[in-house]
């Protein structure tokens, strides 16, 4: 097996996962493409209905299918600045600015929970597990934790007006006294909601990467002159710099696909994401809008995430 | 490689309108029932329920206690029967949205498939609200015996009104005999006034959900005369696409004002006249049932809206017990002042959930579901299930029974629960329902909190909703 | 001002001593190798004064500074690691440049510095090629060179050479010599050529377990080893050692004796001493022309090992002996004696041959201490007074 | 470093003395804590792990006190419990047979992350060390496949796990197996859904392993796949664990699958969510029960990381990978 | 039966050609050293011996049988790599084990060889520790350790003692040799020490650019080295050269001149020659004992470099070139030549000398193909018939 030439070995030790992947995703996903192209159908008992091309993505696309969907698909451009018009009334513009902000936030603190992580100290198994902890809580339960902290007369971070809370009263940054019926506060809440869960997922995959740095590399550092930050910058950063886009990549598109924490804090109808109109035009069995706008979705994704692509191929030289 | 794709149908649901024998069922059949979790919590009580009221032994039922998460499930069923799954064979729909399986044909006939008499008797001595719910729009037919209904009632705390002077006469009145949501105001502001500690005046739900567009809204709306599409009696359940959208109307304006009103005061600029304001706490604006239910529970407001089942929790010995009032939901206009028929008047929406067939079962699962669909609808059985887990008998008649009365705490408030459901409004449910829904709940709701004037947001509504009719 | 001064300096390890209680003064300027067999803690002295490992106990000076508690960046130093240790992520410049990019020297600046290091270590052309591109010889000259790119104070160089050819080794040997005279600064270097160690230093610090044995310029260390250790260590192939005792007319053993007056060396008869001759002082009697030769000691020629430009002899002294090379590399006397021979005598293997030794770099060292005791043997002989009378001692 | 002249023989490799390292004003802060290394590092350290310890752990601690508050008192809550109800962790085995759905989540984990472990890792190995025509592309490809919702793959899924999909070869039809209630439907699309992002992982681990040490394996006798399985997975143990523990946690909390391709009852293969969620009532929701079930639910997830962090953290050593 | 033979074995990368076209047949249990300069290519041949790197073109046998295409475990090979490559997770005990464990030879006889292999590398004792817990020469012994516990048909040993002590060295190489007797194997091996090429080797090949320059035993590449590069590379110090062309009576050059009848060597008056001659062939002109001495040469003395058991003297012949070390390392001769003599000789620097070349040892090659002409000129002299009068060109 081992004198096939590299070629053909490759392919067959990716056999298997090509494999399950060909029928397990691939095949679903030629038949959705399907799907994609026939009306919707909510009489009678075939799910679809007859045979009308790309009508949906132009549909879509135009804003000609918003009403059937929560929120609209794509933001109302103008031609005058700000060139979009009411940033939160679209599912596009609110999964940007998800994304944007707890990929960014996520990094950050993963990064530095990885680095207090890496260091030796009493206990420290400990504080690793608590670290880890919140990317084990379901998604189900870590809304209802944030929902009833922010909900009136329940938690103790929203007040009322008569009795404000401290996040009510910070300037431009207080939320309102029932920030989960506003896109504007909601999408802040569900932004740190979601770091604080995800944030372990970041640690998690930086800490290991900077455990699978050569030790002796920071020797030659030290010697060389570099201090902590230069170490970091020049040693450190370079070589866990795959292993950080790749946990990037994966976050930015799980995020891109956020809905359960919209779902269980505020809901789809507040806080439009992709996935939420996806979501609820399935469960309204439009299944052929659904599949149109996962696809497109899917294509947005893509366009977002080929910068990391590109980083990718950068820092592991060749892809 | 063929599949069910492309026209993508799965499941055929052949056999939607034969007939099931009647026969006894002689061999050993399980009937598996996807139910919900109160009914797994109480499944021995609920068995023995439906053995006592004559179900054969040699009938066993499984429960499948499926998830309270009605969305969820609801997804669950579709799955299941456009996959053609033959199991469960009965399954508890929501009145929310059995329409729209009848129109995708998917549940059994009831009206082709069981002996007339049963038929008969579910359209005749159930609550009407109800049984509409489960019929088919286009053809009139039965497919779902109406399980339980649900309606709600504003509850109150008799010991806060007394301090404002109110007494067991005027308790006693409001009981049958519903109030204006004028005077409804007025009572508050006075009880507020009396008990200044207390924090909250009247709670209710209008979050961004479901329950605003089905239910509160809809009761605020219909009270006042209001309608989603003209006269209910003929445009509820449809036909899509060809009846009037009339949320632009007055008195849906009102109703919107009025609530504006309770929220923020007459300082707002789209504030009713006449109305006291300021007697419900913005929060209402984020809250659902539980949320809402929370303040009134921990002893901080007056007036609270919901679901008989809080009423149990409520009237408790330990929470309020005797000191719980209830009363039908007020109205905004009588009945003789509103425009169309069903509304005006005392309005309650109106939830509550059926039992169907999985047409796909074997002759033999249906055989026995039926015997099931008899023992469900004995009233022996309802008045047993009213006392066990607190479904409410979907035949008016048994909320007189003495036994219902004698049922623990809720047995209390019969009298009130029966105004309510004699005055139930279902929500305009069809395919297109759960798109206008949500439509319908950001609008108000947006409404509600100031964002757009009452009417941009109802003018704004009427032509998504247009969009949204035209399109099915 | 590059002295480096180690004072009591101990490491200690789980179940090793590494180094244990090292006291050198290396002066400014100066060249030091340190050698000594592998695993005797090199490394890790190297490591302590770098400031890599921490010295269990002791003080680290360097430049007049105790800089025992102070981290490797402000010790001045640059070094070459015996694992090489590139960086994998960096191109041959940018592992060059490394600490000149950390000091934000300017791009010309970097540009010339890279460009001489690289010249001197024969990688021009090569500074755009990954580490994983380069042979083991070419990446230990990336290293060398991305120490060399820096002036410090004090160069720590671990064994720099060890992958290199012997041609490239002695071009790098010269080049690290200019480089030492040109900039002045102290180079503390470790090797296991003796060459290298004996061209380049100006002292030799042999170390054994951990203990400094001797630190003197290189001829010191071959001409007078402090001990039987440094005696055997220094030079290859190894001194010859044979045991025996002090009798009254000189050192006296089962196969060789040698006849001078204990008390000249301030011996007593019956003291055990170690004798020591290194093989190119062993001479065939029949060639050799010294004016201090010893009595001749019947032996017999075992392997020949031919190195081109000398002839190894291994000698068997006692008939049942075989010889074992092994042992003879520097281990006790076991009846059997190395010696060089000129590439164009006529030697065999199995021929009887007398041999002498040169007793004016013949060395006496204490069997139990190992101290030397005398480096040459200048005395007399006790009995007659003539030089080169075979009245010595016969067997 | 005191200055000191130097003769400039003009061909020496550098004519000045190394420059002082130049700072940044962020740089200058971290290194004045470095010039008093012990002392100022250690508190950062500490004042960072405390900030994190607290924001991760509140949460936490604030589900305890939703836990321990009987369900009624559960308004206007503040940073302690109204009340103490521990029996809510009785009451929640009683309710609901949390242990089994517990069970079958544990399960259906442990069983995706060996699959995509085994999967992922031949790929990883395959896509980190080996070079190949069309290998940038299938990473794409497969890549691509978590751009998709859940909800993508479905329809035509349910189709293939409840014998709706038939293939027809010739006259022969065979029809796909009705899987439903079964863990095969969801340990299969998890596998593959949950596959992309563990190929990711170890490829980048993988590829980091020096050429050198698969070398001395395969020298020594291993097959290609002996030399990963003996060398390079140990030592990428941190991106193993890692890639282990992330798909384990994903599976655990899995729910749109795992809902969707059973009933929903312990007995059915139903997930830990669907046992929480069967706490919930129509209308009346117990925060406290369910609250106590995800502190309990979370247990083995803690005890899973504690046992994986071993190896999370056995990084590799120093010189012996001298490449 | 481990004979392996290259056949036209090319190994391309992207910008270099690191084995070129080499074709080699070893013979069972023969040990061959690969040498030659740094990146070379010695690495990548044995790689491509083990299976390790695919040859862009040719093909490797082992035994008789093509395995070009088999995996490095079916091909009968133990290594010992360059970059010693220890499994950093396992302890010394397992790294050594590897290769048996995976063999599922039973835990008696793995222990067996276990002991005996660690006896031989002196490594008793630290079976239990972790690479990362060891000195360099520690772990290079482990590596080879690693590799003979297996009965392989072909050792590949890439450098296996560059870390190591010459002491140790010699003990290794002692029982590296014995090993090989014993089992009879195949050896490979590359070094840069010449004395380990040298004593060890049955044949050496030497290696240039990745082309195979000669394969030849010790004292053939020696004494008869193939072409310039040989000569130049082998040996150490390196052999001089003189550029010069054939006169009418010999070798003429700026200031060497060797007489002898051209024809003799099938030379024409006028071609371009090399002359080689190695520094122990060179003699001061008062201390020759020589049978065929050349004219003597005037020279100055410049840098005494004393080795200890030799002394390397730099002559200028040329007044006006100073003396550079660098360049002296076997590049074209530039008015320099390096000799040694003994220790004792009296010496010094600056001194005016006479030398004189030992003509039976003197190398002439061709200047443009660097190709051997003659080893050892034989011939008489043309003009006069009688030795050493100094007749000859002295200038
Ligand atoms: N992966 C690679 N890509 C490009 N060039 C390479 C690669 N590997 C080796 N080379 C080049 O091939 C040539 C031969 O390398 P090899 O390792 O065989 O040399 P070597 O003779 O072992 O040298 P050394 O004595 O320094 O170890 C070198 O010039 C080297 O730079
Ligand atoms: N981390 C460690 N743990 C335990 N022992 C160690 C450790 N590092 C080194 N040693 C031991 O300390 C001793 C000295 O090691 P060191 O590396 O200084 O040797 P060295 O003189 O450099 O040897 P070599 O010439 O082989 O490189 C050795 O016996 C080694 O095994
Ligand atoms: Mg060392
Ligand atoms: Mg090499």
């Amino acid at each position: 097996m081992e004198s096939l030439s590299e070629t053909a070995y490759a392919y067959l030790l990716l056999a298997p996962a090509l494999l399950l992947l060909l029928v397990i995703a691939v095949y679903p996903l030629i038949q959705t493409f399907g799907y994609s192209l026939f009306a919707d159908q909510l009489t009678g008992s075939s799910r679809l209905g007859e045979f009308v091309g790309l009508q949906n993505y132009v549909a879509l696309l135009t804003g000609a299918r918003n009403f059937a969907l929560p929120s609209n698909f794509l933001p109302n451009l103008t031609s005058q600045f700000p060139f979009i018009k009411n940033v939160y009334s679209s599912a596009l513009m609110v999964t940007l600015i998800f994304t944007g902000f707890s990929v960014l936030f996520e990094t950050l603190v993963g990064f530095a929970q990885a680095l207090v992580l890496d260091q030796d100290f009493r206990g420290r198994r400990w504080v690793r597990v608590a670290i880890i902890i919140p990317w084990a809580v379901p998604i189900v339960i870590q809304g209802m934790i944030f929902y009833l902290m922010f909900q009136p007369n329940i938690g103790f971070l929203v007040g009322t007006p008569q009795d404000p809370a401290f996040l009510n009263q910070i300037g431009p940054l207080s939320i309102s006294y029932t920030p989960l019926r506003n896109t504007a506060d909601s999408l802040f809440l569900i932004i740190i909601a979601d770091v604080w869960k995800t944030s372990a997922f970041m640690a998690l995959l930086i800490l290991a990467g900077l455990q699978s740095i050569d030790r002796s590399l920071y020797n030659v550092a030290r010697v060389s002159g570099a201090t902590k930050w230069q170490q970091f910058k020049m040693i450190t950063f370079p070589l866990i710099l795959p292993t950080v886009l790749v946990a990037m990549l994966f976050r930015t598109i799980a995020a891109m696909r956020v809905y359960g924490i919209i779902e269980t804090m505020a809901g789809c109808t507040t806080v439009p994401s992709l996935s939420c109109l996806v979501v609820t035009t399935f469960n309204n069995s439009l299944y052929a809008t659904s599949a149109t706008v996962a696809f497109i979705t899917a294509v947005l994704i893509g366009i977002v995430v080929s910068v990391y692509i590109v980083k990718f191929a950068d820092a592991e030289g060749g892809f | 490689v063929s599949t069910g794709g492309g026209g993508g149908g799965g499941g055929g649901n052949t056999g939607t309108s034969t007939p099931i024998s009647t026969k006894e069922v002689t061999e050993d059949v399980t009937v598996q029932i996807a139910g919900d979790t109160r009914m797994g919590d109480n499944s021995k009580a609920f068995k023995k329920a439906l053995h006592d009221a004559g179900l054969p032994d040699n009938i066993t039922v499984e429960i499948i206690a499926g998830s309270q998460v009605t969305n969820n499930r609801q997804n669950q069923y579709q799955q299941w029967l456009s996959g053609g799954r033959k199991e469960p064979t009965l399954m508890m729909m929501d009145s929310g949205w059995t329409i729209p399986f009848i129109a995708r044909n998917q549940i059994q006939n009831l009206t082709d498939a069981l002996p007339s008499d049963m038929v008969n008797t579910v359209e005749n001595e159930y609550f009407q609200a109800s049984v509409q719910t489960a019929k088919s729009p286009d053809s009139g037919d039965l497919y779902g015996i109406p399980l339980f209904p649900d309606f709600p009632t504003m509850q109150y705390r008799k010991d806060l009104l007394r301090n404002a002077g109110y007494s067991d006469s005027d308790f006693n009145k409001w009981a049958t005999e519903s109030m204006s949501w004028k005077e409804f105001s007025k009572v508050t502001k006075k009880a507020m006034e009396a008990n200044q500690d207390i924090g909250n005046g009247y709670t209710f739900q209008a979050s961004v959900y479901e329950g605003l567009s089905c239910c509160d809204f809809n009761e605020f709306m219909t009270s006042h005369g209001g309608a989603y599409f003209g006269n209910p009696e003929k445009n509820l359940f449809g036909p899509i696409g060809e009846r009037p959208i009339t949320v632009d109307e007055q008195p849906v304006l009102d109703s919107i004002k009025m609530v504006r009103t309770f929220i923020n005061g007459s300082k707002d600029k789209h504030s009713l006249d006449g109305y006291e304001g300021n007697i419900a706490p913005s929060a209402v604006l984020q809250w659902t049932e539980e949320p809402s239910r929370k303040p009134f529970t921990g002893g901080d407001a007056i007036m609270h809206r919901n679901w008989p089942y809080s009423i149990t929790i409520n009237g408790a010995e330990d929470v309020f017990g005797k000191d719980l009032g209830v009363m039908p939901i007020p109205y905004g206009v009588p009945e003789s002042e509103a425009q169309y028929p069903m509304t005006g008047g005392p309005v309650a929406a109106l939830g509550g959930w059926h039992m169907t067939v999985n047409p796909n079962s074997p002759g033999k699962k249906k055989q026995a579901a039926v015997k099931v669909l008899q023992a469900l609808m004995q009233e022996q059985f309802q008045l047993d299930i009213f006392g066990i887990m607190g479904w409410i008998p979907p035949r008016p008649k048994l909320l007189d029974s003495d036994k219902a009365k004698q049922v623990e705490v809720i047995g209390r408030y019969l009298p009130q629960l029966k105004v309510a459901g004699e005055n139930a409004i279902p929500r305009p449910v069809t395919v297109v329902w759960p798109q206008q829904s949500s439509k319908i709940a950001s609008e108000v709701n947006a409404s509600y909190a100031q964002e757009k004037s009452p009417e941009q947001a109802m003018s704004d509504l009427k032509s998504s909703l247009k969009q949204i009719e035209q399109s099915a | 001002m590059g002295e480096v001064k180690l004072e009591h300096v101990t490491k200690r390890y789980a179940d090793v001593t590494a180094v244990d209680d090292m006291n050198v003064e290396i002066r400014d300027g100066e060249f030091v190798c340190l050698v000594g067999p592998s695993g005797c803690g090199k490394s890790t002295t190297m490591e302590m004064v770098a400031g890599l490992t921490k010295p269990t106990e002791g003080e680290v000076h360097i430049a007049g500074r105790n800089v025992t508690n102070l981290p490797p960046k402000d010790r001045g130093i640059a070094m070459v690691f015996q694992n090489i240790a590139l960086f994998p992520h960096m191109d041959v410049y940018d592992n060059i440049s490394f600490g000149l990019r950390l000091r934000d020297f300017d791009k010309e600046e970097i540009d010339r510095r890279v460009d001489r290091a690289s010249d001197i270590v024969q990688l021009e052309g090569m500074l755009d090629r990954m580490p994983d591109e380069m042979s083991g010889g070419q990446r230990q000259r990336v290293a060398i060179a991305r120490a060399i790119v820096r002036n410090p104070e004090v160069f720590l160089m671990d064994e720099p050479l060890a992958n290199l050819d012997a041609k490239l080794r002695v071009h790098m040997r010269t080049e690290l010599q200019r480089l030492h005279k040109e900039l002045d600064t102290t180079i503390i270097y470790v090797t296991h050529d003796q060459a290298e160690a004996m061209t380049m230093s100006d002292r030799i610090a042999v170390i054994d377990s951990g203990q400094l044995q001797q630190i003197d310029p290189p001829l010191t260390c071959y001409n007078e080893p402090a001990n039987l250790f440094v005696a055997g260590f220094i030079g290859s192939p190894a001194m010859n050692f044979v045991e025996g005792e002090v009798a009254e007319n000189g050192f006296a053993s089962e196969n060789v004796e040698v006849a001078f007056d204990p008390a000249d060396h301030g011996l007593t008869v019956g003291d055990e001493v170690t004798l020591g001759v290194r093989p190119e002082d062993v001479y065939l009697t029949r060639d050799s022309e010294l004016t201090t030769p010893t009595q001749p000691i019947d032996a017999k020629t075992d392997v020949l090992e031919p190195m081109g430009d000398e002839i190894f002899v291994y000698l068997l002294l006692d008939e049942e002996a075989g010889t074992d090379l092994d042992d003879m590399a520097g281990d006790a006397f076991a009846g059997q004696l190395l010696m060089s021979v000129a590439p164009d005598s006529e030697i065999e293997e199995e021929e009887d041959v007398d041999v002498v030794l040169d007793r004016s770099r013949v060395h006496l060292f204490d069997t139990n201490s190992g101290e030397a005791i005398v480096h040459g043997i200048t005395s007399k002989m006790p009995t007659t007074s003539a030089d080169e009378t075979p009245a010595e001692g016969d067997d | 470093m005191p200055g000191k002249t130097r003769p400039d023989g003009g061909t020496n490799v550098g004519t000045r003395q190394d420059a002082e390292i130049h700072r940044g004003p962020f740089e200058r802060w971290v290194n004045k804590a470095i010039k008093n290394p012990e002392r100022a590092n250690r508190a950062m350290f500490y004042v960072a792990t405390i900030f994190f310890l607290v924001t991760t752990l509140f949460p936490f601690y604030w589900l305890l006190v939703l836990a321990l508050t009987p369900n009624n008192l559960i308004t206007d809550m503040g940073l302690v419990p109204k009340g103490f109800n521990p029996e809510v962790f009785v009451t929640m085995f009683q309710r609901v047979p949390f242990h089994w759905y517990m069970f079958n989540s544990f399960v259906l984990g442990i069983a995706t992350t060996a699959i995509v472990l085994v999967l992922a890792s031949l790929a990883g190995y395959v896509f980190g060390r080996l070079n190949f025509p069309g290998k940038s592309v299938l990473m794409l490809a497969i890549l691509a496949i978590s751009y998709f919702p859940p909800a993508a793959f479905f329809l035509p899924l349910f189709e293939l796990f409840t014998g709706n999909l038939a293939i027809s070869i010739g006259p022969v039809t065979v029809s796909s197996p009705d899987l439903f209630n079964t863990p095969a439907p969801m340990v299969l699309p998890f596998s593959a859904l949950f596959m992309p992002l563990s190929i990711f992982i170890l490829t980048t681990f993988y590829g980091q392993i020096p050429d050198g040490l698969e070398d001395a394996a395969r020298v020594e006798g291993t097959t290609r796949l002996g030399a990963l399985f003996r060398v390079i997975i140990p030592l990428s143990a941190p991106g193993v664990a890692t890639a282990g523990v992330l798909t384990f946690i994903s599976v655990y909390n899995e729910f749109f699958f795992s809902f969707l391709m059973n009933n929903g009852e312990a007995s059915s293969w139903a997930p830990i969510v669907a046992g929480i969620l069967k706490y919930q009532g129509q209308f009346d929701t117990p925060y406290n029960l369910m609250a106590a079930a995800s502190i309990v639910g979370v247990l083995p997830v803690a005890i899973l990381v504690i046992i994986a962090q071993e190896k999370i953290v056995s990084g590799l050593t120093a010189g012996a990978l001298k490449e």
